[in-house]
């Protein structure tokens, strides 16, 4: 789908991090878990292209005048750390944009009942609350969240809203456990009770990694949310694909990100070749 | 008034004249949520091989200022899997598809070419000569006026259907290139491909690409595939397909002043699904506010 | 720490890498409002030719996307007018000036060549090899590897100046045309010049050029520009210099990871008229930053 | 002189045309009418190139605060005619803009008391405002403003203001005399007793060619503001380059629209080759 939104707020929730809310067409409150969008942060061609962005929330918005009437809309969690970056968080309320989505294949919900764990680390966190509010209907939820100091751990009171019990690690010890998210993750994995589990996991290229060994190692179902670089979104460029496990030399096992992806079972990807 | 957007080129009646770009539009089906495949001229799909294959390494595309640069490795599914998985749904739409493909011998481009022909739901055939020649030391078949005539010529042997051979811009002498297409049999002419360029990670101190060099795309290059397009229009007497950053109606419109046939959108599409449509919408929307009854007419009509 | 910026190229040592490229700058007096001359590495003047010379007709410059096409046709003064007015101006500023010529025979050249290794302002010649020989019925000297080598072997006999060779971009093979200037005696080589395109005025259905083609610069032509240079520096011995579309000092980092031993800055300083001392303090900058001690380790240091 | 101007004000005066006043330095103050500024209308690629715009107004603006201090400003009038006035026009007080200017060379005043004559076709009227205002100090001055319609005759309030006797045609005849401008100067020439003229005139090249012609035959001395197409605005690049009264096929005689003009004398320009 493809639609003209218009900015409901617009706001940085942390040094260099920022939250948007946007209006959405009715078909928008299907979006699963896990899906994204992208967007034009120009209209002209500077940026040329499209810039993903992970469905941080989406619902319905009471607008704060009363007797206005509620509307849907989505929320995107973003990072500055470029030009089309830069020029959203810029942009004011009432200001339109160009969206298209949402695009993708989500997270599979796992078991009602079994433990789910949720790994983020830093502005991959932005996918996995709206994960965290469908999953906490039905399991127990916990969230380790990781980044390298306390101004990258976002929004976690909004995770124990929904009642989810968060872990926080940073690499420089300013907020939580000093470490990287991952050992908090083990000594959970390592205390609980031969309880099942699922593992759902956003961050960057490393501690996806680590995370589906650890997860592989003790044979826990784990899904991976990654990025790529993306012309399209939809397929047809092949830009953003990544390297499924069947992958070798003479078998082209490419999964494309945009339209297979993002969300990846951990053990469908060749990840020595990534 | 409605203008008349039909055109016809090597033999093919296209309801207008935009056509979606090799390698920017998937095998179709892609695009179909996003724009009515029953409004575009026609699409050519990824380019195909005998073999599938994988592509290159990651990472295979960035951005460049109002351009891009992309080294997918023509990466696809090849031709086998092509006419199981992807022709049938070329059946559920009345829009002509055109097949893209290439080789690495002369021997696998007729090889496809001879394949292509019995494939029915393929309106013609799009033969890609920018890939080096294995053979002959992989010199690239596109910069070289008699390889590239070898090329076409074995093509031409093997398929009675129209014959549309795709120019890269990389090449001092475009018109040179494209008579001894011309001459070889070529029944149409489509340009520009992709030019090459690089990009590099100042902070990695590394290539962008993973591949080191990619193909330049967009924008940034319509005006280099104007002038080609303009310079073999003028001294070649067979119709071309303009391309090459082309974002509008009005770029479309430019591209056939400058003499080309047809059009086709690549990059566009990466930014709105919708473009081919849009584009479609925007020529026919200019010509009947200027007056103009048909779009053919536009052709090579500089003054 | 502060880096070193300086650099040596081709027997000229400049206090940085960041030229001014020829018919940007003027003749280096335009620019003294805007910029200190003397924190800028050198600056070419506008190409000069043995009579004065008028240019092309109106329009000249046309903007595209990231870019612009210019068909200024080498309008310049002449060298007897450039010695007489332009040359004094120079010995007041202590930057190296490099005198960018053209000819249209080979005879005009060494002619050119031979005058202004006897102007004492001027520390290096930049042979502009992007024009029609007419001798040889109009062919450029830019896109022929004998005809270039032809042009820099005459030029070589009658200078001891540095000799630099400016490359045309719209060949088939770059680096051929490089090693060939190389061979023919040539100190070190800049490219690139700028891709012939075309930009078409829809409502008036003419090029937007009266000349109908002209050189595209600017940053559309920097992922071109940057595989070009990264080509001819793995494969010719001598410093290159490198230049299209840099608009920062990080651009002109990349280009010198690609291979360059300094750049040229020429579109940007339309913009920016104090771009060229902006560039260079970017770079250093950047360099401090990220703790590089010599500029010139930045040189191909593409991993 | 290049420096960073924040805007005061940007609104629309007539459906096209817009207004807007802008900071300057105080060194400013000493541009001279028909000079030009060029202005950078967006920071990025898109549009690449600055845009020429001459200098409508300048001195010192006083903020609508009581107490505040006055500082230099200047004024443009602008057409929106593409992307590059498009962006100017939604941009809002308090924005900045990188300017470069003051640049080229103005009218020269002429001789004091002598009658002034400018005329003025559609937005051509923009730096004939602060020339009216430097010449109405010493002359009498007279306007001549045509446009297609009444929506292109601007600001001739302004004009009043200063004193000026102001003659309006329109092409459509909705406002002033229908016709073109050139017929309401002529009659106001033939009509004059041998008084001596100067004449001033900045619009489209028709009109300028044919003011030049009505000028040359009474000999009376005309100066024409003229446009070109610009990529550096200070004389490096020759694009904007218009034909000189010696232009032949052996005599290049080319003269710098930005920095020999964008004013120059009438008969000093080869109005055929133009
Ligand atoms: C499916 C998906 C979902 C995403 N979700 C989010 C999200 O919810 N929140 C968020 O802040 N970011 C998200 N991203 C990343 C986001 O798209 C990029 O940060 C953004 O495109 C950068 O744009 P820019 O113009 O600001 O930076 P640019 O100027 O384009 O780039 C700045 C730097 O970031 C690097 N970069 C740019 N794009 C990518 C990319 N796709 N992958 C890796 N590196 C890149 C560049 O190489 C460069 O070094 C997601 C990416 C994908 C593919
Ligand atoms: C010395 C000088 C002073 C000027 N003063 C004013 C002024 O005070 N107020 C004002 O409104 N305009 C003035 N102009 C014209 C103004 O610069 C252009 O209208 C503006 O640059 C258009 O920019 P754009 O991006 O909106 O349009 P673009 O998208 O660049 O162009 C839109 C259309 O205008 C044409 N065009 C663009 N620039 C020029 C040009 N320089 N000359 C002729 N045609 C052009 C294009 O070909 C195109 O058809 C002046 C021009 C010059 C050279
Ligand atoms: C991601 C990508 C993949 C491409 N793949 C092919 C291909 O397989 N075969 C081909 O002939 N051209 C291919 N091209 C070139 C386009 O068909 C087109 O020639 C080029 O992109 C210029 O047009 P544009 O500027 O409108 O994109 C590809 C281009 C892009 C951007
Ligand atoms: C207006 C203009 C005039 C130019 N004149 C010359 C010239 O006289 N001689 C020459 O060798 N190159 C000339 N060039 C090419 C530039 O020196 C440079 O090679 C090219 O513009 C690419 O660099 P850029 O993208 O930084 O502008 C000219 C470029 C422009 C834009
Ligand atoms: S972004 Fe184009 S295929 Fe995924
Ligand atoms: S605009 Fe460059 S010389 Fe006038």
């Amino acid at each position: 789908m493809q639609f003209t939104s218009m900015i409901l707020s617009n706001f940085q929730i942390s040094p260099g991090y920022w939250r948007m809310r946007l209006t959405a067409p009715r078909e928008f409150g299907h979006a699963e878990p896990g899906q994204f969008i992208m967007l034009r942060t120009s209209s002209g061609i500077d940026p040329l292209l499209r810039r993903p962005f992970g469905i941080f929330d989406a619902g319905l918005h009471s607008p704060p005048q009363t007797g206005a009437a509620s509307h849907p809309f989505f929320e995107i969690l973003y990072k500055v750390v470029g030009k089309g970056t830069s020029l959203l968080s810029s942009l004011h309320e009432n200001d339109l944009l160009d969206v298209l989505g949402p695009l993708g294949k989500g997270f599979d919900m796992g078991i009602p009942g079994e433990e789910k764990l949720i790994v983020g680390g830093g502005v991959g966190l932005a996918p996995l609350y709206l994960l965290a509010r469908e999953l906490v209907k039905h399991s127990p939820v916990r969230l380790f969240a990781g980044g390298r100091s306390r101004d990258d751990i976002l929004c976690i009171t909004e995770f124990e809203r929904l009642g989810v019990e968060c872990y926080v690690a940073t690499e420089d010890g300013s907020l939580g456990e000093c470490g990287v998210v991952t050992e908090a993750l083990l000594k959970r994995l390592d205390s609980r009770n031969r309880q099942k589990s699922a593992i759902f996991a956003c961050g960057p290229h490393g501690m996806l990694d680590a995370v589906s060994k650890i997860a592989s190692e003790r044979s826990i179902p784990c899904q991976v949310s990654l990025e790529g670089y993306m012309a399209c979104g939809v397929g047809a460029c092949l830009g953003c694909v990544t390297p499924g496990k069947n992958r070798t030399a003479e078998n082209p096992d490419f999964r494309c990100v945009c339209a297979e992806g993002p969300v990846f079972d951990s053990r469908e990807l060749g990840w020595g070749n990534i | 008034m409605r203008p008349d957007m039909g055109i016809e080129i090597a033999g093919m009646k296209l309801r207008n004249p935009v056509i979606a770009a090799s390698g920017t539009f998937g095998y179709g089906a892609e695009f179909a949520p996003y724009l009515d495949l029953e409004k575009i001229g026609a699409f050519a799909t990824k380019g195909l091989s005998l073999k599938p294959r994988g592509g290159n390494p990651l990472p295979r595309i960035v951005e460049t200022p109002g351009g891009m640069l992309n080294a997918i490795g023509l990466q696809n599914v090849g031709i086998d899997s092509f006419i199981a998985d992807k022709a049938p749904f070329l059946r559920t739409v009345d829009t002509p598809a055109i097949a893209n493909f290439f080789g690495n011998t002369v021997e696998e481009y007729a090889e496809m070419a001879e394949r292509l022909d019995n494939v029915a739901e393929i309106a013609a055939l799009e033969v890609n000569i920018s890939c080096p020649n294995v053979k002959e030391g992989g010199i690239l078949f596109g910069t070289d006026p008699a390889q590239a005539a070898a090329v076409v010529r074995a093509c031409r042997r093997m398929t009675g259907k129209p014959l549309i051979v795709k120019l890269s811009p990389n090449v001092t002498d475009i018109v040179r290139m494209a008579s001894a297409c011309a001459d070889a049999g070529a029944d149409a002419l489509s340009l520009i491909n992709t030019l090459t360029g690089m990009a590099i990670d100042l902070k990695l101190r590394r290539p962008a690409l993973a591949n080191i060099t990619g193909g330049l795309s967009g924008p940034a290059i319509k005006p280099v595939a104007l002038r080609m397009v303009w310079q073999v229009a003028r001294s070649v007497k067979l119709p071309v397909i303009g391309m090459g950053g082309i974002m509008s109606g009005t770029d479309a419109l430019e591209f056939m002043l400058a003499g080309a046939a047809a059009v086709q959108v690549g990059t566009a599409s990466f930014i709105n699904p919708g473009a081919l449509q849009k584009i479609a919408e925007e020529m026919e929307k200019w010509l009947s506010e200027n007056n103009v009854e048909s779009v053919r007419s536009m052709t090579g009509a500089l003054q």
